[in-house]
């Protein structure tokens, strides 16, 4: 029983927040969030070159083969640093689908050209009405009629459903299907979406961690900062009281989507229940720090002036998708009662 | 006790009920906090004005039907049900009305109140500043005395709609001697004149509900002051009592929202956990509570009592009820919570993203929660301040 | 629309109120709880010259004839005082039952000499398991086969089950049904059994709240008395909180409880319902109340040496007796949507 | 990151629960915090000790097995598992020992270490004072420096079990100059000894679980100090932290708590509507989280870090998750949980109302949760202390 990151893991960890805190400031959000998704694009690039995008890939695709443990805390800095677009689509779910089950010329048109940063895979699971970040992707990853499809972006009808976090471009999606897009039948279809839909959930709940993080970071922060009453308001006890609150949250969740990450490596027989654990934890913690990172801001936080909305407002939809907690609360108590 | 209406009550609910029905909008207004639906939510306003439902609480002489506070929270619930327009005179005939009819001058209220309610004049607070928040008595505006009247400088913040209203009120320092809650005075200025800058500042939901207000020697007539000049700490004081309490959130809202909530409920049956069903119920019972606490209070008021820092109890109870009602609807509709007005595929044209991201502001705009506590704890309780 | 109590409702409050303050301390309780329950036997009796124990009598049976509405307020200070002894069962349930439902030996027997203090009733509906009080009575009425039974406490066998609050004495009881113990059967022994449970739930609540505001002014005193860190521990911004909450809680709970007590009184067609929501928002006020009261009062609330302890089980009984907070909600629940 | 236990780690699992089966009473002990039930419990200690279980974690001269942080939770694990007794020992165990440890002499380990592991020397803790509680610094009992040793005088209160113990161990005042941390010594006394008067205080459940110690002059030898004279608050810290932290309330308590809760609901099925149903799915899930956190937590300090601050988030959280927990077995039982122990009626013999009452104190001792929140902020989050 160890508990712990290795070494490389903090390692990777440092550069993506490295490379996050250099390029990837609010201010670069906030572009993205006013409609200029190409502000992050080269956030991106960055983080191609530093592996990262291509991690997941398998070494014969020219990635790193690293698992989904080795993701974890990458993608929490990622939501540390509300970084919009499709990310945990691409690196969690579509390169390790495309490279499970693509068919020759779907790897060979998109697998090291998405890998290396030049381009980008949205997927959908058919239980979703709406999915994030079709308008910068470059092929969806469908699952119809229980089957994974790759259906280049070109041929499919995208419908814009503005989310109230505008960084994440949300649309409605449907294509025709053709022969073309069907992916290996020589594999188990089913299984490998189940699979993805449990990766998709975990860096989902890796991400709510990070932007919990950031939350409290900026309360805590603005708490030492602002005088009210000749004193700093993080000197009165109700507000020591609510962040403390915050922090432990946040601090019990933590463990459990690092176990969800470990369960998921080493493909335990309890992966599924740890991954709905994480992504309630994950889930209700970013909320409810999100909850007091606004009460402790006051009216300055309930502008969209404060860089806080952001985080808040990718909480609150992440928290949501990928199974809300009500989802998650009734899959675990069926395994549980 | 007798918790039946009398048939007078009856009569006026009837009557409120049918002209709503035969008045209200069928289309629903623009945001009353964007410049193209503030006027249209001032149109609306006229139209109650000139029915006399503009302020019904109001003698007669300022356009009101001297209601009785039953009758107004009457009013309220019908107004809410028939799901009536947002009111964007409030800061006027919730907030400042009342401190003009208790500190206000016969000319004064004659001058004000009828353009007030009617939208003819608009009205938006001004009490906080950059650094007086919840510590008010920090303020720095300031006031100069000059011939006829006061000259205004400073900066005030989070005034709702000042950038499109007419007028606006707050406390400045008119006697520089004097610090903290002392020397202060209570002055109505107008905001489209020379001097003032009014810079919009979108809300959370992004419409531009808030305003900063730079004040630079800004000419205000003597006639201009409400209450006894250095005065004007008690005076707003008043006014803030009757934010926080009843005239602000009407049980009525809340009960309109309940049944929303209820429908919502209906309509997502299919997806809705027990534990969600369970918080629907809550919401329900939560606002009927309000509701029951209310009619005891508007009694102690009708007989001649005085609520005084009771009113931090309606505040946080309402406040924080209106943040779980919206999140148990919020729940209800799950993955699509996200979606915001506009999006095709939003549940109720995503009005309940739009009203949680409402909800939230309750616990921190009218003297935050933590203040109210900490009144409720000293001024109702007797638990020493240090 | 009037929400207040009238004068003679508040006049009759403060006459309960009197006479417990100056025969009911908590040293009278505290007796009761360790075994002396004859040290409550002369409030008892002063209340019975008061006519509070009659109130709820018809005229002709020498009482007050006094409604639901009428007895909330005594309640809610028998419940501030935790007097024992059976005051639901005799004022609330078993007068206006045996006036009701009474055969003419039987009101004969026990109409007059109870509401004159002279006897005690307690009531047993069939889904109860144990009763309280059935020591100190003399008389049972009891649901059996859905009809009213009226058994004198002779006749019934007690078996006593110790109840966390030991001034609560609780017992499983039985009796061999005879024909003697059958109610008036030109009654509709089913509807005033229905009515009797109303009865008692809503003059719970009442108790509820008033042990809500025993426990809420104890721990407001305390806090104003107990230094700690050079000041009293009342100055503390969580101690304040903690408090107001509690206040909060309880004085919306209330105007529910009266509510419910007019609905009776006047027989609404809502008044289970409104029964419902004054049990509800009591018990959890109650059990609220006593949380925050123990926290505030720190380890000396944890001994029995201290008074609140006895408030506190009262109220953690009380709030689980008479359909808990899971049964009511269900019953609303069923209204409401 | 490995979550799987090692071959070891299983192994000694294996041991510890064979053990246990074999040897933990078929009868329920009366409660340790009752005179007959303690003298029960110490029987027991005294057996768990003879096979080496009673410390594991200690260095075998001690007769401990040198077990890792890891193997201890595995041994807690089982131990609740298999409902053996509650450790009346535990005051010394896992409060003073730490302490010896860390700031003892050789002398003091050996003579002391092995019979308060075997029970033979019980010990009970004696911080609080009437008027020093959460403020422990406000503490007045004295010590006066005579021939070989002190003579301490002052009360102290809320001492576990100490009408039932040997030896207590407490702060007291060695410099009569110095204020509040300053000139702290802490010290072991002997509580059968002249000058001592032990008074019983009962519990909320009834059981004389606390004391009050009198001291009128009690000796102790020089030898009884642990660390420097004057330094003793510097001491007792090392120990409250590790009263907070991982040594008082392991997962595995937690762990047993849930599962008993999940049969329950089993039997309860019944009566238990669904919210009552997604409580018991809370409470599993939370004992998960606390398990979780508590093997991160080993991990670092097995990887050499300090934890300082951090534990007194552990103590939030344990002491919050376990009033819920039995709240919610409350809850199914519904009417009859008011049954005390003993009444026939009562479900599972009343243990559910009375690990309730002892929940309660949770929040409360080892510092309130007041205290730990405010810890927290200033320590870990590094808000301002005023």
């Amino acid at each position: 029983m160890r508990f712990a990151f290795t070494d490389d893991q903090k390692m990777l960890r440092d550069t993506v927040r490295d490379v996050l805190q250099r390029e990837c400031g609010p201010e670069v959000v906030r572009s993205v969030w006013e409609g200029r998704p190409e502000a992050a694009a080269a956030v991106w690039a960055t983080l191609a070159e530093t592996g990262v995008i291509g991690m997941t890939a398998s070494k014969d695709a020219g990635g790193l083969a690293m698992s989904e443990l080795d993701s974890i805390l990458p993608f929490e800095e990622i939501g540390y640093a509300a970084l919009p677009g499709p990310l945990v689509d691409t690196i969690a779910v579509g390169i390790p689908l495309l490279d499970a089950a693509g068919t020759n010329s779907q790897k060979d048109q998109w697998l090291e050209s998405v890998a290396t940063g030049n381009g980008k895979i949205i997927v959908a699971f058919e239980d979703q009405a709406v999915v994030p970040y079709a308008d910068s992707a470059d092929v969806l990853i469908a699952e119809r009629g229980g089957a994974p499809h790759c259906v280049p972006m070109s041929e499919v009808s995208v419908v814009p459903e503005p989310s109230v976090d505008r960084a994440r471009q949300l649309a409605r999606i449907d294509f025709e299907e053709s022969k073309a897009h069907r992916m290996r039948d020589d594999v188990d279809g089913h299984a490998l979406l189940s699979l993805a839909k449990e990766r998709a959930t975990l860096a989902t709940a890796a991400q709510l961690v990070g932007l919990s993080r950031r939350m409290l970071d900026m309360a805590v922060q603005y708490a030492k900062d602002r005088e009210q009453f000749g004193k700093p308001i993080g000197a009165q006890q109700a507000v020591k009281h609510r962040l403390a609150n915050a922090l432990i949250q946040q601090e019990f969740a933590r463990p459990m989507v690092y176990r969800a990450g470990w369960s998921m490596a080493t493909s335990q027989t309890t992966n599924e229940i740890d991954v709905s654990l994480a992504k309630i934890y994950a889930g209700e913690a970013a909320t409810f720090v999100a909850k007091q990172a606004l009460q402790v801001h006051g009216a300055i936080g309930y502008t969209i002036e404060c860089d806080l909305h952001m985080w808040m407002k990718r909480a609150w939809a992440l928290a949501a998708t990928r199974g809300d907690a009500a989802f998650h609360r009734e899959r675990v108590g069926r395994q549980v009662l | 006790m007798d918790l039946d209406f009398t048939a007078d009550e009856e009569a006026f609910r009837k009557e409120c009920r049918a002209w709503l029905e035969a008045n209200v909008p069928t289309e629903a207004l623009r945001s009353g906090d964007t410049r193209e639906g503030f006027r249209q939510h001032i149109a609306w306003e006229n139209v109650l004005f000139d029915a006399g439902w503009a302020a019904v609480s109001w003698p007669k002489r300022y356009g009101g039907r001297e209601a009785s506070l039953v009758e107004w929270l009457i009013f309220e619930e019908e107004y809410y049900r028939a799901r009536a327009p947002s009111r964007v005179t409030q800061n006027g005939i919730f907030l400042l009305a009342p401190t003009l009819f208790e500190f206000g001058t016969d000319e004064q209220k004659e001058r004000i109140l009828r353009p007030m309610a009617r939208g003819d004049v608009t009205w938006a607070q001004a009490w906080s500043e950059p650094n007086a928040g919840s510590d008010l008595a920090a303020l720095t505006s300031t006031a100069r005395r000059v011939e006829g009247g006061w000259r205004l400088t400073g900066q005030k913040t989070w005034s709702t709609r000042a950038t499109f209203c007419d007028m606006a009120y707050g406390l400045f320092r008119t006697d520089p001697a004097q610090t903290r809650h002392r020397g202060l005075s209570y002055f109505m200025f107008p905001l489209r004149t020379e001097g003032v800058t009014v810079r919009g500042v979108d809300r959370l939901d992004g419409d531009e509900g808030f305003a900063e207000i730079f004040l630079e020697d800004v000419f205000v007539p003597a006639a201009d002051i409400i209450g006894e000049v250095d005065q004007g700490w008690k005076v707003a004081m008043a006014t803030t009592s009757s934010e926080r309490g009843l005239t602000l959130r009407s049980p009525g809202r809340f009960m309109a929202t309940a049944s929303r909530l209820v429908d919502l409920y209906h309509r997502h049956r299919d997806r809705s956990d027990p534990v969600l069903r369970d918080q629907v119920i809550q919401a329900w019972m939560d606002a009927q509570a309000y509701r029951w606490f209310t009619f005891q209070t508007v009694t102690r008021m009708m007989q001649g009592e005085s609520i005084g820092a009771d009113s931090s109890m309606n505040k946080v109870f309402w406040s924080e009820m209106d943040v779980r009602t919206h999140e148990t609807a919020l729940a209800l509709i799950g993955e699509l919570l996200e979606l915001d007005e506009g999006a095709e595929s939003a549940v109720d044209q995503g009005q309940w993203m739009k009203g949680f991201q409402f909800a939230l502001a309750g616990p921190i705009y009218a003297g935050t929660n933590e203040i109210q506590r900490n009144i409720i704890a000293e001024r109702v309780l007797g638990l020493p301040r240090k």
